[in-house]
């Protein structure tokens, strides 16, 4: 089980914040290809992943990463800080 | 170190009196203060997101490379959330050192790295109704001056 | 632009909190402090003497390059002289701009230019008597940045 | 006549800090020798002019500068302020 997180744009087409995913994707890119499949709205989230960066447990990482040992994964677009 | 996030004002008068308040052994502060800018006169307000437990970890690392990198005395974040209106102060660093190039690079560094690395998303509400602010090419390929 | 030259002590967090207060076409402030620094706690006090007049013009000549150079909304410079105390606040500058770089660039190059062209002369005065602090080499060089 | 002013070592070692000078110097390089040949002291302050720098009327110069048309002349070392 995952905690899966969204942000930003990420967060308002895909329509929530936060859910708990059962997953048995070995790494990110898995991940991105179940959760699109789903439906329409998180297939537009996720239609172009050079668009997003991925947290896993609060690092910034990137698509190619393993989720073994990961517990929360974060989606969201490119930061706007400062 | 100190490092806030939250989403109340906070007192840039007298954060940076207090910074490095008497501190003998630093010869230079530097402080920069990001404000809501309204370009054209149409910004009712912006919206700040983050990702609360990650933006305190992310800003603590930036922070804690800078003084690795620099001969700090002291860095101070405070970067807000929520909703803010033009004219509003969003953020602030300081950073105080021996040297002033010392401390004039830290907090460059340190603006370079929050903009795009410390997880905040800017929304900007006008009258023509709301949009997500877009990362700039420039911000990120400012990041490069600092990779040794 | 504001160009000050006193023997007085000044406001840090008044001057900073007041300087682009408001403003919503900034987006960018950057400050520069000046702490009077005892390198190995032998410094009982600094003297700092100018020569009046010319200071006030210096400075302002400095400004105005600075503003000619980037997109700035506003300068502040503030510098004193007579004596003071380790850990007292011997200067600072302010500069607002639309985009960060801008006022980062004109605040390092505003002290770039107050260290080597503003007619100040500092003495140092500790348990083993006076001196005059030295113009660094490295001060001289770090205007050749701005030579285009 | 012209004021000529000294600020910090340059005024320690002249032993004041202002005076008033006649002189048909045509550039300041020809008022540091007449300075210089006045005694010891002066000679002392002007012993190295690589030290020292130079301002007429209140901007900075040089050396070789013309005197004409200037009324203040001020010497004093390389500036520290900041």
């Amino acid at each position: 089980m995952l905690d899966v997180l969204y942000f930003a744009w990420v967060r308002e087409r895909i329509g929530l914040p936060k859910e708990r995913v059962e997953t048995g994707a070995a790494t990110v890119a898995e991940l991105v290809a179940e959760l699109s499949a789903r439906d329409a709205r998180y297939a537009a989230a996720f239609a172009d992943i050079s668009a997003l960066r991925v947290a896993l447990d609060q690092e910034l990482s990137d698509f190619d990463a393993p989720l073994a040992g990961v517990r929360e994964v974060a989606f969201f677009p490119p930061m706007t800080g400062g | 170190m100190r490092v806030v996030v939250q989403s109340e004002p906070f007192d840039l008068g007298a954060l940076t009196a207090g910074f490095a308040a008497g501190r003998s052994d630093m010869g230079a502060v530097v402080s920069f203060t990001g404000i809501v800018r309204d370009t054209d006169g149409r910004l009712d307000r912006m919206e700040i997101e983050h990702y609360p437990g990650m933006t305190e970890r992310a800003i603590a690392t930036i922070a804690e490379e800078a003084q690795a990198r620099w001969s700090l005395g002291d860095v101070l974040v405070i970067h807000r959330h929520g909703t803010l209106r033009p004219g509003e102060l969003i953020m602030m660093v300081a950073t105080c050192s021996p040297h002033r190039g010392d401390a004039f690079a830290a907090a460059e560094f340190l603006m370079d790295y929050l903009k795009s690395r410390a997880p905040f998303w800017k929304k900007e509400l006008t009258a023509d109704g709301a949009a997500w602010v877009a990362a700039k090419p420039e911000d990120e390929d400012a990041l490069s001056r600092w990779t040794r």
